[in-house]
Formats: C-alpha cells, structure tokens, sequence
C-alpha cells in the first residue's frame, strides 16, 4: 500500500455495521436503536456489539417481538425528529411492519405536502443458512417498487459501514438490507469516515465476456463462479448494485453493453424479481441482448441444509447460466 | 377553556361539516358530527407543546386542535392551499406546526406512530405530551396492544383517546369487541384507564386533564374511553344501517345542545346568545368554504414533489 | 343469440361474485366468508348482498379490524377442514396479512410434506378511486412471486364469477383480486355453473398490430384505447390475463409474436412489476419485440381527484405507448 | 394421565434431547429442557380428538403429544422419515393425525392460525378442542390480542397456553411485557385465566383439565400461564446470557426432579426405579436416534413436491 493510499483497517461486516452505528451514535444524539436482542446481547449477528454499554438503555433499545409497534415507533419518532435504526432480525418480519413503512413511512412527505418526513433507516437480514421457512426469504424486490422508499444492500465490509452512514444520514426512510452469510465476512474498511454514495452500482471485477449484476451475498456467489469462468477463459464483470431503490441502471447498462451478455443473480423469487426489472431496464437502455436470470427455485426454503442449498442459486447455476448465455450467438432471438 | 369556548369549538366542527356535505366536491368524507365533544374536550386538555393524532375522522380533532378551517376546507377540498397542499385530503390531514401532527387513514395504524412521537418527545425531554384519538374499531387491532405494552414499559407521554361511537362502519361495537369497556383493555398494562360519557364535554376535558398532567409529571401513559354517537353515515359515501328510530334517539344525545343547556341552565347564555353563536360559526364556515373554493386546486405537478 | 348458446344473464360485477359465492356456499357446507362489514351490510361494494340473510351469522361473519388475525383464522380453519373466504377490503391492509398468508397459509402443504394445506381465497379489493394513499393501491406484483400461492384477477362479471368458483375450488391458497372500479360494471354471465381455469389468459379482442396484456380494470382501459386507435388503423390485440400466479405466458407470447409489439399495462408500480416479468418471460419466449410497459407514476396516490388521475395510467397513455413503440421499427434496438 | 407416566413423558423429552444436542448433525435447535412439565401436563389434558399447535419450541410439545421420537428425531435431522419428510423441521414439526397441528416458527404466527383451527372444529361441531402452546415472548405480537378478542367473540374451543421461561432470547421478560401477570392479558375480553407454577407437572395438568373441560363444554376459551424455566440457550446457536449462578438456581427446579421426589415421598417410586426410567428413556432416545440415522435424507426432489 502506498504510503498515501487511505488508511483501513480489516473487519468483520457485523463490526463494519457497529462501527458506524458507533460513529453515528457520538455525532447525533438522535440516532437511537430499536430491536429485539440489540442491547446487552448485541444483535444475533454481534452487528450492536459494544452499542448499549457505551449509549446505553435509552439509546439502544430491546423491543418486545412486536415487529409492527417497533416500526411504526421509529417511523413516529423519525416523523418528530429522532434520526432511529430499527433492527428485523429477519427480513421475513418485515412483513409484519409493512404497514406502518409502506403506507405511512413511505407516503408520509408526499401526503403532508412536504411538512413531515420520517428519516429512519430499518435493518432487515435476508437470506437463507438452515433457518427454515420463515427465516430465510429474501424480499427485496417488494420494496424497490414503493414510492418514497430507499434500499440499500452491502455485499462486502466496507459496504456495510459506508451504506449504513449515507442510510443514517438520508432524510427518508431507507431499508438496509443485509444478509446472514455476510456478518462472519471480513474486508478492509477505510478508517475515514466515507459514505458510499445511495443510487450508486459499482464495479466489483472487469471482465468483457459477461456481465453479472447482482448485490449483497450475490456478489461472493458471483465472484466464485467468475474464479472459475476464468479458468475456462471466460471474464466476467461483475457489477454490485449496491442501491435497489433506486437501481443504477446506467452502470448495469454500460457494462452490459460492452460484455453483450447479462446474468442476474438474486436470492430471491424470480418473477417480478430485481432480474426481471434489470432485463427490462438495461434493454430499454441498450436494445436487445442476450439475458439470464438466476434467482431461487420455486419453492419454500427448508430449514434441511440439502433442500435448502438445492433451491438457493449457486455457483454452479452463475457458472452454467454463462456458458450457455455465451454458446448462444448473440443475435440469437431466443434470449433464455 | 372556558365553557363558552367548548361550545364554540363544537359548533364550529358542526357548522364546518354541514357546509361541507351540501359541498358539490364534497366527495368521500367522514364526518365527525355528534363526536364533537370527544375531539373538543381533548383539545382542551393541550398546549401548543403537544401534539395530536386522529384516525381518518379528522375534521373534528382538526378544528378543535385550532386549525384554521380555512384551510382545512382547502385541504378537503383539494386545493393548493391547505396545509398538505390538497395531496393528504381528509384521510391525512396534518398540520404539525399547528400541534395535529396528523390525521391516518389506516384504522390503528397512528397508535404506533403516536407512540413514536411520543418516544421523541421524551427521549429529546420537550415538554410536550401525544395524544391519539381513535376509534372504537381500532380496539380490534393487534396494534393497541403491542403500543399499549411499550408506552406502558416506557412510561411514554401519551393518551389513548378511543372515540367509541359504537360502530365499525356497519359492525356494532359489540358484535366486533369482546370486553365490557374498552378502556378495560389498558389495565394488565398497569395503564391507568377511564371510561367517560363522550358527549359529555366537560367529563372528557376534565379526565384529559388529568392524564394529561400525569403525562406531563413523566407518570407515563393513560387511556381515556369517551362513548360517543355518530350523526351521519360511516362516511359520505355509505349507506345507513340504523333505524330512523334509533337515529332520533341518537341525535337527542347531542353534545352541542347538552352543554348549551347547562349553559342556559347556568344563566351564562339564553336562546339569542345560542342563536348568535350559531350564526357565527355558520358564517365562519362559509368563510371557509369561499376561502377554498377561491384557492387553486392542486397542483399536478405535485405528483413528483416530495415523494422521497 | 342461437337458441343453442348457453344461457346466460346480465349482471353487475358484484353480483356476479354474490351469485358465485351462494352457489359454492349452497353446495358445501364448509364455505365460510369472514370479513368486516360482510354480513348485514352486504360488503363495501355489496358484493356479498344477501348472503348474511339466507346463510346466517355463523357462515357470514362480520369481523372487527385484525386483518392479521382474519387471514390467520381463515388460513387456519382451511387447514382443519373448511374452505373459508376472507374478505380484505383494501387490498392495502393485505400488509398486516402478509405474515399468516405468506410465512404460513402459502408454505403450508411444502412443510408438512403434504400433510396440510389451505383452501382459504382471499379476496382483496385494488384500485384507486379517491380514498387516498393508504387505500388506493394494487400490490398484486408481491404476490406473484411467493411460492404456494395463486393469484386471480377478473376484469368483467363473467370473469369474477367463474374465478371465484375456480379459486373456491383450488386446493390451496388463493388472492382473488378485484378492483374498485369494476363493481359496479355489468355483463352477461353464464347461468351454468362455469368455471375460469386458472392459469388461463384469454384473448380479448384480436387484432394484428399490437398486442396489449394487462388485467382487471386495466382491461377496461385498454379496451378504451383499442378503440381509439382503431379510428386511426391501429388494430390491437388484448389479453386479459386473468390468472397472474401462474401466469399464462403462452397466450401473451403467441399473441405478441403474432403482432410483434406488446405493451403491458398494470395500475400498480413499474418496478419489478408484472409488465417487467411479462417482458422477461415473452422474450425468453420469442425473442426481441419492441415492449414498453405502463403502470402508475412512481408516487403514492393521493385521495385528490386531479393528482390520483395524473397518477393512474390513463387510455392515453395506452395510446400513446401503442403509437410510439409502432413508430419504432421493429428492429430498431432501442426498444424503450 | 398418571403420575408415574407425566414422569416417563418428562423423562423421554429430556432424554431425547440430551441426545439430539450431542447429535454431530443437531444443527439449529430449540429445545425444551426444563419446560418439559408445561408440555406434558397441557398434553395430559387432552384427548385424540383434540389438536396442539406450538411455537418453533417444540420438542417437548410434539413427544408429550405422544409423536413416534423416531420420526421426531428423523424430522430434526432432516431425514425423509419424518412427518414431514424432513421438510419441516423443529419449526415447522408437525403430524396432525397423531393430534399435533405442528410447529410454528414465527413468534405469535401460530396464535391466529389456532383459532382458525377451533373455528373449523366448533363450526363442524366436532368434538374436539385446540391448545396453543405460546412463549411469553408471543405476548408483546399484537396477534395475541387479535386472537384473544376473537376467540372470547365466538367462544371457541381455544385453549392459550404461555410457556412463559421468563425470556426471549436475551431479553428478560420485565424489559418487554408491562403486564404483572400474562394471564392478566386475557381479563379484558373476559376469558378465564390462571398463572400456575409451569415446573408443577400437576399444577399445569389439573388446570389445563378444568379449562378443557368448559371449552368442551361450550364454554369458550381460557388462558393458562406456567411460569417455567429454560435450562439451555435460548437455540443451539445462540450465547448464554445468564450467569452461572442463574443457571444453577434455575436447575434446581427442574420438573423432573421435583415429580420424583414427590413419588418417593409418596412411595410410588424408588432411586433404583428413577434409575430405571432414565435408561428406559435413555434407551428410547437412542432408538430414536438410531432410526433417524438409519433413514435417508430428505429427497432433493422434494424442492419441487408439494409447493402448490
Ligand atoms: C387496517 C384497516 N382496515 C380496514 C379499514 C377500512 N375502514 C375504514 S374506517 C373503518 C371503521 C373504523 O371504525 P372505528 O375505528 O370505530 O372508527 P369510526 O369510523 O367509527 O370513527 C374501517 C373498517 C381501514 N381503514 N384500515
Ligand atoms: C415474529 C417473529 N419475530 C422474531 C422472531 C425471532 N425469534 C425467534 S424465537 C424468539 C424468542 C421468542 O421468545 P418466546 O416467545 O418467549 O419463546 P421461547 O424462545 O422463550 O420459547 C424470537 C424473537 C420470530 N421467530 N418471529
Ligand atoms: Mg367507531
Ligand atoms: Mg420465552
């Protein structure tokens, strides 16, 4: 490293989270945590490790399990000046909290002319790793459709930390989406205080003989199935989405347009999924081009680790959906 | 307040809505005529500090939380000038300047708001207190319950105001609730809880008060039941499920004249002064009208402003 | 009319769904309907108009707001045995559902290995027609993904009768989704007891220049500009989806490679929506076709008559869609 | 149900989980060590025609529910031998034709689903009843209170069941629920409720018969408490909060222990006869365990059985 490069320091994605939690915490009095087991436990994932003993019970709340009330409290509070974080531990709750996100948090500037806003960030893990049915579901793509609604979701440490700032800062409410097979992941997180910037896709891995748009733990599955693309001479680029609401279509759409073959890879369902909606975007952008899609099979997610891993998107499934994009001759028009 | 200034307060949300119904835009509204009382003898209890939240009957917490009926006719109506802009409408009235942090049109969705206020409020020590008021209706959701619980183990500055007119749109109280007063349902939560003739605008003043002075002490949370009576249908919009003989019987219970009799009784108003005080709010009431159909509707452009 | 042609009578939307209704609940015993304000008042829109009378309390039952526990109830008592229909009267409140419909009544049969499963419709009224941004929206796009789970949409009496018998038939979970706005439409159904089949899309009205796929009211206004553009020589083909869990894609397919151009049309967000799984799917299908999708503008609803109209899609949108994306060759690579 | 066979059913919970827990593959669990005589004695109440729902806690509930240990075993260790063909898992356990509705994982989720169970009995007019065996963490979800309100309305045959072990998770049961009693929570909708000691097999036994008996009856539902302690960590997942003092205080009243020694006492039992039914047990959870092993794993097939 040069001697100028910033400076970082090497993290699990939950510290990431916590550190800017912390960070947050010392500069605005206002933030305040809302959840179930982020006090003196710290959060399933460790990610409010260290929070309640240095801010305390006022500041870092337990909440009974009462998904919508924790909500509903931080979209109020939000409304009336507190800046809160309120943790689901698991996405699948968000359910029970739509009501007051979406049909009041979501609608609440456009409703009151511009007189309330309700700046509340809600932290909801997704994915599935031997939880069972209703622990498991990836739900982003309900929510990339709500007016008014802000999504982020981090695949990497430095993410984590730098999405969690700009979400905390946001004067709307943003759902931070963040995964259970990324808390245990470690990368280098700048020392500096950075914001990655909201609405903005990146670039993980250049290549030009594919492109793969994906986000969150996507991009570890993505990365792995490039590793071995790569032996076989085939180069993928691999663009993190990072923002699902609103989606950075130009980024996807350059690189799709240099590559001319477009995977998308989401743990979710498929249909009216983040693929569907990158498919129709980036060919609204660029014209016809070959596309796949990768999402989970149709079905629930066990809790059994071989059903679970046999409808979760794999590797294998990246690896085998590219070679076959590329078998196909571009101006193929059938586009499977 | 004064009772003078109750009954002016009643007869203002009463000669508001008669001018809106015969109103050609009138449109979806639901009325607050005959629950005056319950929004009248709330506000009372409230500074400027405090701020209230209401269901989707709106017009009557809004006008007794002193908005300008104005605007308020404006925001009803559609127009540029009520304080939404004429993008909230009834259903999401909101002046939060002027302490109605807002109507909410999903029935028991503003009590976890309410509470979220509330938490503001306390957590930043402002010396305001919340007030939701909501209806019978909201007593079937699973969302006074998880509020109630966390306003009690928080000791939140907030009252649950139920306005029990008795009726879910067409579902009476008692065929939807089980328990034999609403104001029951604080109790295992250690809330202090009052069941009080609603059309009784003084009773509703004078328990508010109370609550809300505990409120004000850091005391935490109360519950307040006021049973009230609905003179119009569910909305503008439905049809009438009651019997004319049970309609005269309900608007004989009127709030307004209950304390214009007392008043009379009491020797400080007489038949005229009543009559007076009628006409005025009738007046104020066409002002408000004029003032709305004189301001511009919406403006389209409104469809892209302030949606993130 | 020949006298051989199935008879059939002319009623109003919602009379259709009444008629269904009492014949299901006429011949199975195990046929509840739980909601608010479905008994004596007959429903918002009287769809269930005189059932409460010849069914009494204990088969018609008014419900208190606990739209949560509603669909739990009628999830429930459709895996012990009955064949309940829950009565949501704004599809918006479907949120505080979501838990005991998605997270239970749609994973039930995968997770008991077959043990249970839940004949339980739930019937969920969309659209907007002046009652502001929490009971004004069509979340239809949410559903269609969700595993286990059937969605039906009609778009005329025929329809809302002949769905309903179909969804109070099907073995498991199903969203029937009306609209605010068809109610009160009127249209010959069959006298027969006819059943939709689900999964089934139909043609509407044929035509050879485009192809317009949409659903619900929006067949409505479809229609509307299929005529307008006739008077200029446009000739447009409508399908009516119908079912939208499972989709019919072969019917919007064969059509769209017939016309070559397909326009969807949905009153609910763009954003992974269902005109973006319409394309995804058509052109997996067929291969590139000039597609352009339209749904409301990205903001909530306001109750407001002018702003809720400039929300909505219109017929002009139609089209001018339909003219535009004629205007386009249908090689041309922006298919925007 | 005897004395001596709530022990033997106490025994063989304990003993099959002490062996699942050691279980190379026991991967995510819930277990029910120490709450053993909540499930038991509710289950001793019932009879075949009767259904028990539970949350994802559900080992205890699922065995005294009189389930084969095998096919329980094989389901927890995802094998296609269990109920569900190891679809399901500890979550989502479930064989409703041995009386067990099953399993749900989603706190509270299970509550409404209960009742809709008890609809579809008492509008058949079977002769059944329903028991849902609930944490006290269900207590702060607002679908209790939906359900409870309900369930008072139409008088159904709904037994609530709180195991209250005083936590969810890590949070201590006086950081989230306000109520002084969690049978409190049933008094406003008017349903019967008692808080018993949850480690007295016979305390929770004798009240769950009584409240059987008036839902059988016709009578509506009830609302039973045990007050009950968790021996393990809250999953086989999660870090251990409690100090090692607080464990050992919360061991000595285990429910097994105690119901020995008031069989000694009375001369029902003997050591070398405890002793004896620990092996039995320990021998049946090894059979369990050995069925389980010898199954084969769930068929990746099943990803796409069942779905619709
Ligand atoms: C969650 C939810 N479900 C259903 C509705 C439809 N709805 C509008 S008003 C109303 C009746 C509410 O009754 P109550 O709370 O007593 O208020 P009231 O109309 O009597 O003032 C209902 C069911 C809604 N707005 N929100
Ligand atoms: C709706 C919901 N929110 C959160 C969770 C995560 N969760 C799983 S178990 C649990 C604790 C529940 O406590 P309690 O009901 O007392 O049951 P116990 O674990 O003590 O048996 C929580 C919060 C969940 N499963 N469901
Ligand atoms: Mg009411
Ligand atoms: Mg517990």
């Amino acid at each position: 490293m040069s001697p100028d490069a910033p400076k970082s320091t090497r993290l699990f994605f939950r510290e990431a989270i916590a550190r800017a939690l912390a960070e947050a915490m010392h500069a605005d009095p206002r933030v305040v945590i809302l959840g179930q087991d982020v006090g003196p436990l710290g959060g399933a994932y460790r990610e409010f490790a260290g929070l309640h003993a240095t801010f305390g019970a006022s500041r870092v709340r337990d909440m009974p399990v009462a998904e919508n009330a924790m909500v509903g409290i931080g979209v109020g509070a939000a409304a009336a000046g507190l800046r809160p974080l309120v943790s689901i531990t698991y996405m699948d709750f968000v359910m029970l909290a739509l009501d007051p996100l979406v049909n009041y948090g979501a609608k609440l500037r456009y409703k009151t002319g511009g007189q309330l806003h309700a700046p509340v960030v809600v932290k909801a893990t997704a994915g599935a790793k031997g939880q069972g049915v209703a622990h498991s579901q990836s739900l982003e793509s309900w929510l990339v459709g709500v007016p008014g609604l802000t999504v982020v979701a981090p695949s990497n440490a430095a993410d984590a930390y730098g999405l969690m700032g700009a979400a905390l800062d946001h004067d709307g409410p943003v759902v931070y989406v963040d995964h259970k097979r990324l808390f245990p992941t470690a990368g280098d997180v700048p020392d500096a205080p950075v914001r990655v910037p909201i609405g903005r896709a990146t670039v993980r891995r250049r290549g030009d003989n594919a492109t793969i748009a994906t986000h969150s733990y996507g991009c570890r599955i993505a990365d792995a199935a490039a590793d071995r693309l790569a032996a076989e001479g085939i180069r993928c680029e691999i663009v993190d989405l990072r923002t699902l609401a609103p989606l950075d279509v130009a980024t996807v759409a350059s690189s799709a347009a240099r590559t001319g073959a477009l995977v998308t890879l989401e743990e979710g369902q498929l249909p009216c999924g983040l693929g569907a909606e990158l498919a129709y975007r980036v060919r609204e952008e660029i014209g016809p081009i070959r596309v796949a899609r990768i999402g989970a099979a149709p079905a629930p997610i066990s809790g059994n680790r071989l059903l679970e891993a046999a409808t979760l998107p794999s590797v294998e499934d990246v690896v085998v959906a590219v070679r076959r994009l590329l078998e196909r001759p571009a101006t193929n028009p059938r586009t499977r | 307040m004064s009772r003078l200034a109750l009954l002016r307060s009643m007869l203002a949300i009463r000669a508001f809505e008669d001018a809106l119904a015969v109103h050609p835009e009138c449109g979806f509204q639901l009325l607050s005529s005959g629950e005056e009382a319950l929004a009248v003898g709330v506000c009372a209890a409230l500074t400027s500090d405090d701020q209230l939240l209401s269901s989707g009957r709106s017009i009557g917490p809004a006008l007794a939380r002193g908005l300008d009926p104005g605007a308020v006719m404006a925001e009803l109506l559609g127009r540029a000038t009520g304080p939404c802009k004429g993008k909230g409408g009834r259903g999401h009235l909101a002046q939060p300047s002027a302490g109605f942090f807002g109507a909410h049109a999903v029935v028991g969705g503003n009590l976890s708001i309410a509470a979220g206020v509330a938490l503001a409020m306390q957590v930043e020590r402002r010396p305001g207190i919340v007030v939701c008021i909501f209806g019978d209706g909201a007593c079937g959701a699973g969302a006074l319950h998880e509020t109630l619980n966390l306003a009690a183990l928080w000791k939140l500055p907030l009252l649950f105001a139920c306005d029990n007119n008795g009726w879910s749109i067409s579902t009476p109280r008692a065929r939807a609730l089980a328990p034999r007063r609403l104001s029951d349902l604080a109790t295992p939560f250690g809330i202090p809880a009052v069941t009080v003739d609603g059309m009784d605008v003084l009773a509703v003043r004078d328990a508010t008060q109370r609550f809300a002075e505990r409120a004000r002490a850091g005391e935490g949370p109360a519950f307040l039941e006021g049973v009230t009576e609905r003179f119009a249908t569910h909305s503008t919009a439905t049809r009438e499920t009651r019997s004319a003989d049970e309609m005269a019987a309900i608007r004989a219970r009127c709030p307004i004249r209950r304390l214009a009799a007392t008043l009379e009784r009491d020797g400080e108003l007489d038949a005229a002064g009543l009559a007076r005080l009628e006409r005025d709010a009738a007046d104020a009431a066409l002002r408000a009208v004029r003032f709305a159909e004189a301001s511009p509707p919406a403006d389209i452009a409104e469809i892209a402003r302030d949606v993130a």
